[in-house]
């Protein structure tokens, strides 16, 4: 005869970025097999979201996509289950192979406008840029030293499938996007190429190795340090155990030497 | 005839009859804009009132008034006084519903409910607590008979009443308001949508009602020849000023060969009945 | 004659049913008032949520400000109430006259089969999730545009997708309101041999112009609310746009782009957007309220 | 005479008449075939997920694989709870701003201008409210429950637009001839005014259904992302059309079975409308003749 | 008075009198129902002819199949043949809206469009090409005097026409009508929602329509005094076995003084006129 205090430790809310969102619901149905009795109920709504929730106790554990900042280090605990990396993307059909830096910042910043002054057809250049507060955009920004406000896009966009849809459809595009989802429908079909960054290929491999300069990690914060349920499940999403799912879901698991485990 | 007999009993009563319904300094308006003004007048027990006049001077607008339809109309307000034995009908606390049950209406339009034609007369009378069905059925035939429709409709008593000739619907609409036995009809040119056949059934009907059971009729009729044949009383209301008035009301005998009034005398002579 | 025993017949009712409408005009005010609680509940919410950003920067940030970049402390919103703006109006200018001449086709035009396999289909289109218009008009629409004038995603899109969105509203709202239009009206002006087409614009659409009004709102509010399929399809830069071609934000694609991401002062700005947003709705709704008495 | 149905077609015509009743096909075909283009993309990628397994099995790998039977249940759950409160609600406020208060009253006109301003409220923003609202204050959570309230307060104004529309257009005679017969305002109404207002009443429940199975931003707040087979109406429950924006714009190779789950959602649809009109043409029927 | 002199001047050109319009066993049915069969005659050209008989016997009916309003009506379906001049009514080829211009309806129940009082007769002018607006406001003028009309409205002419009264309804209908000069008026029971007054003004507007402007006149009335005062033909239709008749066609004359038909002779005299 259980009492309702024994079933409320049973269940354990995540909230917070959309990211994040599968890849947790993923590793919940698996620990839900593995301990019977105990739900897991994962939300999504942002990283914003996350980080409030997860501040005003609504959620027992918020999940963002990237890691904290500075001022948020005090706050929460955080620790993160897998790596994302940031590829910039062009339809399969445009000529041009690769772009440096430099070539990227200007065009970000309107200084180039046509594909012909880096080598392509002539053809006016659409840049796909993504939504202010995104962690995509934030990591885009501090890796070429950009503000946001000397971005002149022609298109802004929200989720991952959004900037692949859009680029994938517009011959003269360039945008940014998770490596793993690009490459993953790269091999479906989709007529994209991902270029590399700094010299780097952009590739799930080079993520791993440590190589590929643009990446993030997501990441389950907690208020407090995790005990009980809270601290069973994130040392399970921390594990080999899930390392399947993390692949499945087109992201990189944490090399065992980064990763910050419960105390 | 039973109308001569009746008539003539009825005029030597009229002294000692009780007024049933006494009307006092009447007026409505439409938006402001008066449809007619200052009618006082009273309507004797168990009596036929016809009221006649030109189109426009405001018959039907009256009408209204004496059941508080003109409720319903939007911009629509009444002034004055009505008295229908111990009510007030015009005051706000008069109970509308009950009232109209006592007082039953049957327009110049005929309007049957878009429901079947048995549905027409049982809906209202289940809604006034008839609860058995049997009873009701035998209520429809009754009333379909006394208005001569019985025959027509039997074997499509479960059709929709708007497939209806013009005629029919208005006979039904007069027996569904039968089928509540209010206690005064009002009738708006209930005659003008109908043969002379069924016209002069209606004219029966209302004569046998005033007579064998006590109801008190208003009826406004273009037709002179009818209100002659059935009135014990007659109104005669005129636009005066684009605002209707109440010309003269005196019994109909008086009123046909004696009025007082020089515009009740033109119109009762001069025009093509 | 029917000889009544008139006393049995009509019983004396019971107390219920003389109160019965008095009963039902309560029970109608009581539902009624839960409908208005519920606009000033959401009123008072939006006002909760944004006071932080307004008490702190004022109301005129939101309109005098160098742009949009709450990440830098500007706020304004200038650029995307022409977005919203100028999205509504073109869809509502396209959707309303396609749809009333849907609703006078099923009526008047079509034989019955057409006419119920059309609504069906209109009223299918109403349910399509707003998801799969933006992503119809995401890998459709917008490589077509692009091929017209670079970037594709842009107020027309917008425009065009919201068309399709809120036509079904403005249709199904006009046909419930010519199913109502008197047919003597129809046979009297047969009967003097007038033109279907005059007959329609002289009668018809007069008679059922409450009910069009009414169609007209209603698309227009989903027009202003609609979010995601705009966000797929509309570009989303922060600009007053020069022509159709350009891509523009609406606010309610701010709200969404931005909010999953937005801390303190800047989700504060956000829920600012979402009282503008409404503001720019009560203004309609009194110019609308206006135009009603003026016709009435 | 009944003349309801009345069709210009059968008059034949002349000149420029001619010419506009061609522009009446015309529009007609295109916004047809328009549809029949989305409509046919949606078939074309989805017919091939459709099969008994999609509908009884619950989705695997985030919704690539296996079937959306968790989420189906939980958006017919969600759209019954919407439209048990929304449709009494609505409805009443219709009849009351309808029948019971006069076309110029102040209180009706504020009344009605605030529900054109709800209509136009962004969903998100609902989504934002019902969070704070239901799911907060009111201690529902994540919830169908909080998802189906959120709901019914977006169609509301879509409802009683449309039902009072359908009841302001029948014919005043008919209030008037069963006024003259004593019959109380309340058996009017039931017996007469809302048969005859059915077809109003119909569109707005088609509209109101459309609009609530169709929602995506308001329910992400309220009734979740949990692709779980819900227990009771106080789980969290995933939609199909968030299920569809899920798989379309964020998980990557998502895009077969978004629409595989489009396509369900156009048959619930289909089957909702049809049940639908055929309750209400009974209705109508049952109280008419 | 006029009318005896165009009776008997008419009576003695019947022989030579063309007809106008040749009906041919007509018939008419609601839902494959009969409403009236077999129905043949010939209406002479610029002549009255009256259509009398019960309620629901199909004279309403049998008027709409004449300019094909019947197509409008949802299952109902009209055999026989109908030849106006060389033109056959019933041929689907028929271009219905020149014949309905041609051939003018009045309606038993007004119907006046929901539009001023001007606009009603000036709308279906001009869709009718008369571009010049000042010669749109004489007819208006012209019409509204012709029904006796235009001294009551020349000040409310920009009012909503559903405001009139039931019998300016009425006459604001036939007004809008003549303003489109047809060669054919039906008309049913035009005058049952009119006073006396204007029901005179309307009958002398019928025969004034018929001498001075050479109309040809169909119309339904249920008042025989009415028939008799104006028509120079009159038709009596009757139910039999639920379906309506033609029972007798012939001269007034000869219909009201000396009928062929038992029924005929039954109906002119047994009723209360
Ligand atoms: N709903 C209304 N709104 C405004 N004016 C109205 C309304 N109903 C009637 N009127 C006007 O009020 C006056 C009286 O109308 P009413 O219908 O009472 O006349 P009536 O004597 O019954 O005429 P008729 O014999 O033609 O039926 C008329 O001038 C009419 O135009
Ligand atoms: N739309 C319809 N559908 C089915 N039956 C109809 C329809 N219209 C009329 N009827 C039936 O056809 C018959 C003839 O009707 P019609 O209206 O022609 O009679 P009428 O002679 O004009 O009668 P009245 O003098 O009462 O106007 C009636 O029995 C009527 O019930
Ligand atoms: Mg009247
Ligand atoms: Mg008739
Ligand atoms: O939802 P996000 O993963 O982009 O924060």
């Amino acid at each position: 005869n259980q009492n309702s205090a024994n079933l409320e430790s049973n269940k354990l809310t995540l909230t917070g970025s959309s990211t994040v969102a599968p890849l947790a619901s993923e590793i919940a149905k698996k620990f839900e097999a593995e301990h019977p009795g105990v739900r897991i109920d994962v939300q999504t709504g942002g990283s914003s979201r996350g980080l409030a929730d997860a501040t005003q106790g609504l959620a027992d554990i918020g999940m963002i996509s990237r890691a904290l900042k500075d001022s948020e280090t005090e706050q929460f605990q955080s620790y993160a289950i897998a790596q994302d990396g940031i590829g910039i993307i062009l339809e399969s059909s445009n000529p041009v192979q690769s772009l440096s830096n430099q070539q990227v910042v200007d065009i970000y910043q309107g200084k180039i406008n046509n594909w012909q002054e880096v080598g392509g057809e002539d053809a006016p250049i659409t840049v796909v840029n993504k939504a202010e507060g995104r962690s995509t955009l934030e990591l885009f920004l501090k890796y070429f030293q950009l503000t946001n406000s000397q971005i002149q896009a022609d298109v802004i966009i929200g989720d991952n499938q959004q900037g692949i849809k859009t680029v994938s459809g517009n011959q003269n595009a360039i945008g940014y996007v998770s490596i793993g989802a690009a490459e993953r429908d790269i091999s479906a079909g989709v007529p994209l190429k991902l270029l590399s960054v700094g010299g780097v290929e952009a590739s799930t491999e080079t993520l791993q190795d440590g190589s590929f300069p643009l990446s993030r990690p997501l990441t389950l914060v907690t208020k407090e340090t995790p005990s009980g349920l809270t601290k069973e499940f994130i040392e399970f999403a921390q594990s080999e155990n899930v390392h399947d799912l993390v692949e499945a879901q087109n992201f990189v698991p944490i090399s065992p030497q980064k990763l910050v485990q419960v105390p | 005839m039973t109308k001569s007999i009746h008539n003539n009993l009825d005029r030597h009563k009229i002294a000692e009859i009780q007024p049933l319904m006494q009307i006092h300094q009447l007026s409505l308006f439409y938006n402001q804009k008066p449809a007619f003004k200052d009618v006082t007048l009273s309507i004797p027990q168990n009596s036929i009132t016809a009221i006649v006049g030109a189109s426009g001077c405001g018959k039907s607008s009256f009408l209204i008034c004496l059941n508080r339809l003109s409720d319903l109309i939007p911009g629509c307000t009444v002034s004055g006084h009505i008295q229908l034995g111990t009510l007030n009908i015009l005051s706000p606390k008069a109970n509308t519903t009950a009232l109209r049950r006592r007082i039953g209406t049957i327009f110049q339009k005929p309007n049957p409910f878009p429901m079947s034609i048995k549905k027409n007369i049982t809906f209202p009378l289940k809604e006034h607590g008839v609860k058995d069905s049997q009873q009701r059925h035998n209520i429809v035939e009754q009333v379909l008979k006394d208005v001569g429709l019985w025959s027509e409709v039997k074997d499509r008593l479960q059709d929709n009443a708007l497939t209806l000739s013009g005629g029919q619907k208005q006979r039904l609409c007069i027996a569904r308001t039968l089928a509540l036995q209010p206690e005064i009809l009002l009738m708006d040119e209930p005659c003008s949508a109908l043969d002379p056949i069924s016209s002069g059934i209606v004219e029966d009907l209302i004569l046998r009602l005033r007579q064998k059971y006590n109801y008190t009729i208003i009826i406004v009729t273009h037709n002179l020849a009818q209100a002659k044949r059935i009135a014990d009383y007659t109104a005669l209301f005129w636009v005066d000023k684009g605002c209707g008035r109440l010309i003269e009301f005196a019994p109909a005998e008086q009123f046909f060969n004696a009025p007082n009034n020089e515009l009740t005398k033109a119109y009762v002579n001069g025009i093509k009945g | 004659m029917w000889k009544p025993k008139t006393l049995s017949l009509f019983p004396l009712r019971n107390w219920f049913k003389y109160r019965k409408d008095f009963l039902l005009v309560w029970l109608l005010r009581g539902l009624s008032a839960i409908a208005g609680i519920v606009i000033l509940l959401i009123l008072g919410f939006l006002l909760r949520e944004a006071l932080p950003v307004l008490e702190e920067v004022g109301i005129t940030a939101f309109f005098r400000d160098d742009s949009w970049n709450p990440g830098e402390k500007s706020y304004n919103l200038v650029p995307m109430i022409w977005g919203t703006g100028l999205t509504m109006m073109g869809a509502v200018l396209l959707a309303t006259p396609l749809g009333i001449v849907s609703a006078l086709f099923c009526h008047y035009y079509a034989p019955m089969p057409i006419a119920s396999l059309y609504r069906r289909l209109i009223e299918l289109l109403a349910g399509i999730p707003s998801v799969v218009y933006g992503f119809w008009g995401l890998v459709v629409l917008v490589p077509l545009i692009n091929r017209l004038h670079p970037p594709g995603t842009s107020l027309l899109a917008g425009i065009a997708v919201l068309t399709l969105m809120i036509l079904p509203t403005i249709t199904l709202v006009a046909d419930a309101s010519f199913a109502k239009v008197p047919p003597e009206y129809l046979m009297g002006a047969a009967a003097m041999g007038l033109s279907s087409w005059g007959t329609i614009w002289q009668i018809v659409i007069p008679s059922a112009k409450s009910g069009l009004f009414t169609g007209v709102i209603l698309e227009t509010g989903r027009a202003i609310g609609e979010t995601m399929a705009v966000l797929m399809v509309c570009g989303n830069v922060v600009q007053t746009p020069d022509s159709i071609f350009d891509p523009v934000r609406t606010l309610t694609a701010n709200i969404a782009l931005e909010m999953a991401y937005a801390l303190d002062n800047h989700r504060s700005a956000l829920f600012v957007s979402g009282l503008l947003l409404l503001g720019v709705i009560i203004v309609l709704a009194i110019a609308a309220e206006l135009v009603d008495r003026e016709a009435s | 005479m009944n003349l309801s149905g009345l069709k210009m077609i059968r008059q034949n015509q002349y000149g420029l008449d001619k010419v506009i009743s061609l522009f009446f096909w015309l529009v007609p075909l295109i916004v047809t075939s328009l549809f029949i283009w989305i409509l046919g993309d949606i078939i074309r990628g989805g017919i091939g997920q459709l099969n008994w397994a999609f509908l009884t099995t619950a989705p695997l790998d985030t919704g690539r694989q296996g079937g959306i039977a968790p989420i189906l249940v939980s958006t017919l759950l969600i759209l019954g709870v919407c439209l048990a409160v929304s449709l009494p609600i609505g409805i009443g406020t219709a009849i009351l701003l309808a029948e019971f208060t006069p076309n110029h009253n102040w209180f009706g006109r504020l009344v009605r201008r605030s529900l054109d301003v709800l209509a136009g409220v962004p969903s998100i923003v609902f989504g934002l409210f019902g969070n704070a609202f239901f799911a907060k204050t009111l201690g529902l959570g994540f919830s169908i429950l909080s998802g189906g309230l959120t709901l019914a307060c977006m169609v509301l104004p879509i409802l009683i637009r449309a039902t009072e529309t359908g009841l302001s257009a029948v014919p005043q005679e008919y209030r008037l001839s069963s006024a003259s017969l004593g019959i109380s305002r309340t058996s009017t109404l039931w017996h007469l005014l809302l048969p005859a207002a059915t077809p109003g009443l119909l569109v707005g429940l088609v509209l109101g259904i459309g609009r609530a199975i169709a929602e995506t931003a308001a329910l992400i707040f309220t009734s979740g992302y949990v692709d779980r087979m819900p227990t009771s109406l106080l789980d969290s429950g995933r939609s199909l059309s968030i299920h569809i924006f899920d798989l379309s714009m964020n998980v990557t190779g998502g895009d077969a079975n978004a629409y595989g789950s489009a396509l369900v959602l156009i048959l619930i649809l289909l089957l909702i409308n049809a049940i639908a009109s055929y309750l209400s043409g009974k209705y109508s029927k049952t109280l008419k003749v």
